[in-house]
């Protein structure tokens, strides 16, 4: 083990690190009133990530740290996007050969429902969704 | 030379009172502990599946209820997979070798080691609480909606599942960090035993996978108590994502349960050939390589659970990747022996016999991965011997060859050879006699979790019954040789295999309740016995407690 | 038994050669906890988004039952308890214990503070037949919303989702406080110094942790 | 090897059948002869090798690169073969014909029940025509089930609150299996059913002669068939009690009173089976039958009343 120094982070970089997350905060609630059509999601998500990075380089030390433990930080990010991607390959193509449906029944009872009533149906209850 | 060190304490005598153990931090100890509580497990779950087994003698009722056997089914696979075969090899035999292989005091944290244990027990005390409130049915998969729509026992089972995962999580962890942590001086990582590798490689699956486990059930308890309405159909939920949760834990959780047999396997071909292990290298990496693939193929349990056809090609084409590591890793094993000096004692009849079974178990997995085929195997006793073939045909046949191999070490005692290959030999042809008919049953269309079935298939079944009678007779005779070592065995020496790595060449038997007497210095490969020809030489068994700074 | 280390600090577990290797090994351990606490999360963040990929406009309209000001508030408690823990930590490696003291009980008020905001969030929502499961079942009128108009199909799985992570959640941030109530009282004994601060250090990782698991639970809940 | 229908797998009478059992036949025996090269190296090795000398310690091997490079690249071409091939056939036996004659499956514990598209039902027996393609469009009204036919080589789990379905074309006429194979409770293995394949003559006559009305005790006889899973009509205790002869008798029930068995009870006890539950049997009866109409339900009074 080659013995170094533990990297103590100033006062200053702390406090600016904390004045750039808030900043971030009232960025992303005030862009989230505005509506950006298709933009919202995505830019909430990177400011989200924008901040998560800046928790974890600065204020959890990964930047000065082991190695070893970024390794280890990456790999937990790696799996949690293997989980969310090859569930979504199911999920968004559920039905795409005729051994099961897209929608529910349930949807589709709803749907007819709605037709039947003879008013606009609320787009909520649309069975299908297709991706 | 090794008579200097008989007379020191070890960690079996250094203090016997009660608490003495309950309270130790020793992972040897520790070890011991898990190798009873899992013993006791494997005998619960063991003597379920051959009341399951008498029961599927003939059709129709035998001796119990269609519930009772639904449950008897239920029950051993719970047992089996949460409370034996994921601790069996890591706690046990990692806790007890770890540390000593790598030359390390103990783990890098023994507090969290013990705390492990009793998590472990308090976990299966919650799951097996169960049958005091009612029915735990379903299988141990527990899709949904059936699970949340009969009998509260399984909340209990689902709470007790939970509270293992914490154990098999910490127990990971903490193997992780001593590897990386603790070696002694020049073992580098190309010098690690293979065992280390593998169990390095399990931790890691332990550490990534089990947490997800954890929130699976907890949503499963939700479902089941509030009503959340994620995975039950009835509310507008999904069961098939449920089978996504369950299955991103529990396919990683089959590695969990193979690398650990893939690292005992790897040193028992390399010690009892007396050669370098071949491919070592590969054999070391693709362990790791595979924990990770192993996270990428859960799909290919639901290839007719209705998961989109998108899906299912993604993972069947995964499946294959990992199939191909496997397989060379059996070639590797296989080709350890040529122009080695093989010795066929009782641990190396199991390594030999797992190369066996477990390429059954692999071969019949690739079959299972083809899609086309998958849809006509899926859910028939064609499964359920293919996984039998993979944990007890590759687990369980290769923690026995472990135990019989470090059960000198851990107690100081011998056992009796003969009845060891005998044993050895009824386990494999009872194990074989079990579950190879029901690959052919399976085939021909008989269903998993049947009580009842058609007459064409009471062949098949009788065979399997009596095959698990010899396999349970074989499981009993080592019971009773095992204990009987203990009270008459013939002393243990340092190293009666002459094996290279660490427990066996620097500590004493039992080891020092601080397991090395001077921190060893590491200088060669745990396989390079090239390289110690001269402690051959004597044709003595071969040990370098004292003289630690020779080599 | 030799043991070549003549000087042995107290905090030295008798395995380990050096208190390096020590503090080394603990926060490798802390940062494999951490990845098991993401990978516990994820489960969630799975379960939001499959939802939300196949309901979006129930997802978008539930959410505005969601007060994004308290949720914005509460970020910025969190991250000032983030920055709390990162001051005391470099106090603690400064050897300063009263900066460390009053670093830890600020944080440990923060947390506090969260939660406090999270009760009257969650009561509001009681109030009005907001519950998770079975008893999801939203009427009355408050603040000219009327709730009754938020029970249509797949809200259930909204409210269940915000509870059960939002729930989690602040089960870690009541883990946290309790953490920062045994670390206060360590280091007001005067335990931590610049040469041993490892429990410090590993209980800021983890309280980090959950600042981050809040800084998405708070846009994908409240936002958007 | 004889009859590989008889041995390994049940006769193919799908017409994608054959393709699934070539696939299959080329898994197996490349593996078996894998497998045999394998167990006939380590058989060598262990012998020819064996140590003879205590103190002989061998030089490690040589190992060669082109050999390592064969068994990974050779295995992979092999199951990257077999990958595609599986895909083939997978994508042929999930894309059922437009022009499929459609049957309606429903799955309940523990029955089947096969409407057709000329409005007939039928429990415990499918009929299909031969020669021609069969689609099911199968739903559950309560848990997970799946459908299975061996001879044909399909099967589909059926998840509740969606459409799942299979395909298929049986080549020869004859009675094929159907089994449940997703556990689904305590008769899990008595949710059976066949699947009887005819000419398409028969067929068009079968459907005619279901489509007229019957008279409702043998209506009743016709639904019976659907809860043979657990009541016999013999006297056989099964899941639950026998029915042949308790019309007018006195019943005891579970919480020790008993009533008399009439119209109303009966009626009662398939609405809602927990209610009153016969004496010594468990309360487990699905309360999936309540769906039934009322004319169905007086043909079952009626046909368990005629019982002996």
């Amino acid at each position: 083990m080659s013995h170094a120094e533990h990297h103590v982070s100033s006062i200053k970089l702390l406090a600016i690190i904390f004045g750039g997350l808030v900043f971030l905060t009232v960025t992303t609630v005030l862009t989230a009133q505005l509506d950006l059509g298709s933009f919202n999601v995505p830019l909430a998500m990177t400011i989200a990530i924008a901040k998560a990075s800046l928790v974890v380089v600065i204020f959890m030390g990964l930047k000065w740290d082991n190695k070893v433990n970024s390794v280890i930080f990456g790999l937990g990010l790696l799996f949690v996007a293997v989980f969310i991607s090859f569930t979504l390959f199911d999920t968004l193509y559920r039905g795409d050969l005729t051994n099961t449906t897209k929608g529910t029944i349930q949807d589709q009872v709803l749907m007819e429902e709605g037709l039947q009533s003879r008013e606009p149906a609320p787009s909520t209850l649309q069975p299908d969704h297709t991706p | 030379m090794s008579e200097s060190a008989s007379g020191t304490i070890n960690y079996l005598s250094h203090d016997k009172s009660i608490k003495s153990w309950l309270l130790t931090l020793d992972h040897k100890r520790i070890g011991i502990m898990y190798l009873i509580a899992v013993s006791l497990a494997f005998l619960a779950g063991g003597i379920l599946a051959l009341l399951v087994r008498i029961e599927l003698m003939a059709p129709g009722e035998t001796i119990m209820s269609a519930d009772a056997y639904n449950q008897a089914f239920t029950l051993h696979a719970v047992l089996m997979i949460f409370t034996f075969i994921i601790p069996a090899v890591p706690a046990v035999m990692g806790n007890f070798v770890l540390p000593l292989q790598i030359g390390a005091k103990d783990v890098a944290f023994p507090r969290l080691n013990l705390a492990s244990f009793y998590i472990y027990v308090l976990g299966a005390l919650i799951a097996l609480g169960a049958l005091l409130v009612g029915r735990v049915d379903g299988g141990w998969t527990f899709y949904t909606p059936y699970s949340t729509s009969v009998g509260d026992g399984i909340l209990f089972v689902t709470t007790g599942v939970f509270v293992m995962g914490f154990s098999s999580i910490l127990t990971g962890l903490n193997f992780i960090v001593t590897v990386h942590k603790m070696r002694a001086p020049g073992l580098t990582w190309n010098r690690l035993p293979l065992f280390i590798w593998s169990i390095y490689a399990t931790a890691i699956v332990q550490v990534l996978a089990t947490p997800v486990i954890g929130i699976t059930m907890l949503l499963l308890f939700l479902e089941k108590f509030l009503h959340i309405g994620i995975f039950d159909p009835a509310l507008g939920g999904d069961p098939v994502l449920f089978q996504h949760f369950f299955w991103f834990y529990s396919h990683p959780a089959v590695y969990i349960m193979i690398l650990p047999a893939f690292g005992i396997v790897s040193d028992l071909m390399g010690t009892f050939s007396r050669h370098q292990v071949s491919g070592y290298k590969f054999v070391a990496l693709s362990s790791v390589a595979i924990a990770f693939l192993g996270f990428l193929v859960w799909g290919h349990h639901m290839f007719v659970s209705g998961q989109s056809a998108t899906s299912s090609v993604v993972f069947s084409l995964i499946t294959y990747l990992i199939g191909i590591p496997t397989g060379v890793k059996v070639i590797n094993w296989v080709s350890t022996m040529y122009k080695g000096s093989v010795q066929l004692k009782t641990p190396m009849l199991y390594a030999i016999a797992f190369l066996f079974t477990f390429s059954i178990g692999g071969f019949t997995g690739i079959m299972l991965g083809v899609l086309a085929i998958d849809i006509h195997l899926h859910d028939t006793y064609f499964v359920v011997a293919h996984f039998h073939y993979v944990m007890m045909g590759g687990n369980v046949i290769a923690a026995l060859g472990g135990l019989h191999y470090w059960w000198p070490k851990m107690t100081g005692k011998m056992f009796n050879e003969k009845l060891g290959k005998i044993a050895a030999g009824l386990v494999f042809f009872g194990f074989n006699l079990t579950f190879f008919p029901q690959f052919i049953m399976g085939a021909q269309g008989m269903p998993r979790r049947y009580y009842d079935y058609l007459p064409e298939f009471q062949g098949y079944h009788l065979l399997s019954t009596y095959g698990s009678w010899v396999l349970g007779a074989g499981l009993f005779l080592i019971l009773g040789y095992l204990i009987a070592s203990l009270v008459n065995g013939k002393k243990a020496g340092l190293n009666p295999w002459g094996a290279l790595t660490l427990e066996w060449t620097h500590t004493t038997t039992p080891p020092h309740p601080h397991n090395f007497l001077e921190t060893p210095i590491v200088t060669r490969g745990a396989y390079d016995f090239h390289l110690a020809k001269d402690l051959f030489a004597s044709g003595e068994e071969v040990s370098e407690v004292v003289t630690s700074t020779t080599h | 038994m030799a043991n070549p280390h003549s000087d042995h600090p107290a905090h030295l577990q008798h395995h380990f050669v050096s208190s390096e290797q020590q503090f080394d090994a603990a926060k490798m351990g802390m940062w494999l906890f951490l990845v098991t606490e993401i990978l516990l999360f994820s489960g969630m963040f799975v379960a939001y988004i499959v939802y939300r990929t196949w309901h979006p406009e129930v997802f978008a309209k539930s959410a505005e039952l969601l007060n994004p000001f308290l949720g914005g508030l509460n970020t910025i408690v969190l991250l000032a308890s983030s920055f709390t823990v990162a001051l005391g930590i470099h106090y603690a490696q400064k050897d300063n214990k009263k900066g460390l003291v009053i670093n830890l009980v600020l944080t440990f008020l923060f947390a506090l503070t969260f939660l406090v905001v999270k009760y009257f969030e969650y009561t509001a929502k009681f109030e009005h037949g907001v519950f998770p499961g079975a008893a999801f079942d939203p009427h009355g009128v408050s603040h000219g919303v009327d709730y009754a108009t938020y029970n249509i199909p797949y809200a259930r799985q909204f409210f269940s989702i915000y509870f059960v992570m939002t729930g989690i959640h602040g089960f870690h941030v009541l883990v946290g406080m309790g953490l920062f109530t045994w670390i206060t009282i360590r280091a007001l004994k005067g335990e931590f110094s610049s040469a041993y601060y490892t429990p410090v250090e590993n209980c800021g990782l983890y309280w980090h942790l959950v600042d981050i698991i809040w800084i998405f639970l708070f846009p994908l809940l409240y936002l958007i | 090897m004889g009859d590989k229908g008889v041995f390994w797998l049940p006769d193919a009478m799908s017409t994608f059948a054959g393709e699934v059992d070539a696939l299959f036949w080329f898994v197996f025996w490349t593996s078996t002869v894998l497998f045999a090269a394998v167990v006939g190296a380590k058989l060598y090795f262990m012998f020819r090798y064996k140590r003879k000398d205590e103190t002989s310690v061998p030089e490690p091997v040589h190992e060669s690169k082109i050999l390592e490079m064969a068994w990974i690249v050779v295995p992979t071409v092999l199951v990257l073969f077999v990958f595609l091939w599986g895909f083939d056939v997978y994508l042929r036996m999930n894309t059922a014909p437009p022009d499929s004659y459609q049957i309606t499956v429903r799955g309940k514990q523990w029955a089947w029940e096969f409407e057709y598209a000329e409005g007939v039902t039928t429990f415990t027996e499918m009929v299909v025509p031969v020669g021609r393609p069969v689609k099911l469009t199968m739903s559950s009204s309560d848990v997970l089930h799946s459908f299975f036919i061996p001879a044909f080589r399909v099967k589909q789990d059926i998840v509740p609150n969606r459409y799942s379905s299979v395909w298929f074309e049986a080549t020869q006429t004859g009675e094929f299996q159907i089994f449940c194979t997703e556990y689904c409770g305590t008769t899990h293995s008595g949710m059976l059913a066949k699947v009887r394949v005819v000419s398409e003559e028969d067929f068009a006559s079968w459907i005619s002669e279901q489509s007229q009305d019957l008279p409702p005790e043998q209506l009743g006889a016709q639904l019976f068939a659907q809860c043979t899973a657990c009541h016999a009509v013999d006297g056989t205790v099964k899941i639950g009690p026998a029915l042949n002869g308790i019309f007018g008798t006195q019943q005891k029930l579970s919480d020790g009173t008993s009533v008399l068995v009439d119209e109303n009870f009966i009626r009662e006890s398939i609405l809602n089976p927990a209610v009153k539950v016969a004496e010594g049997f468990q309360p487990i009866m699905p309360a999936g039958y309540s769906s039934m109409t009322p004319k169905q339900i007086d043909g079952l009074v009626a046909y368990i009343k005629s019982l002996k």
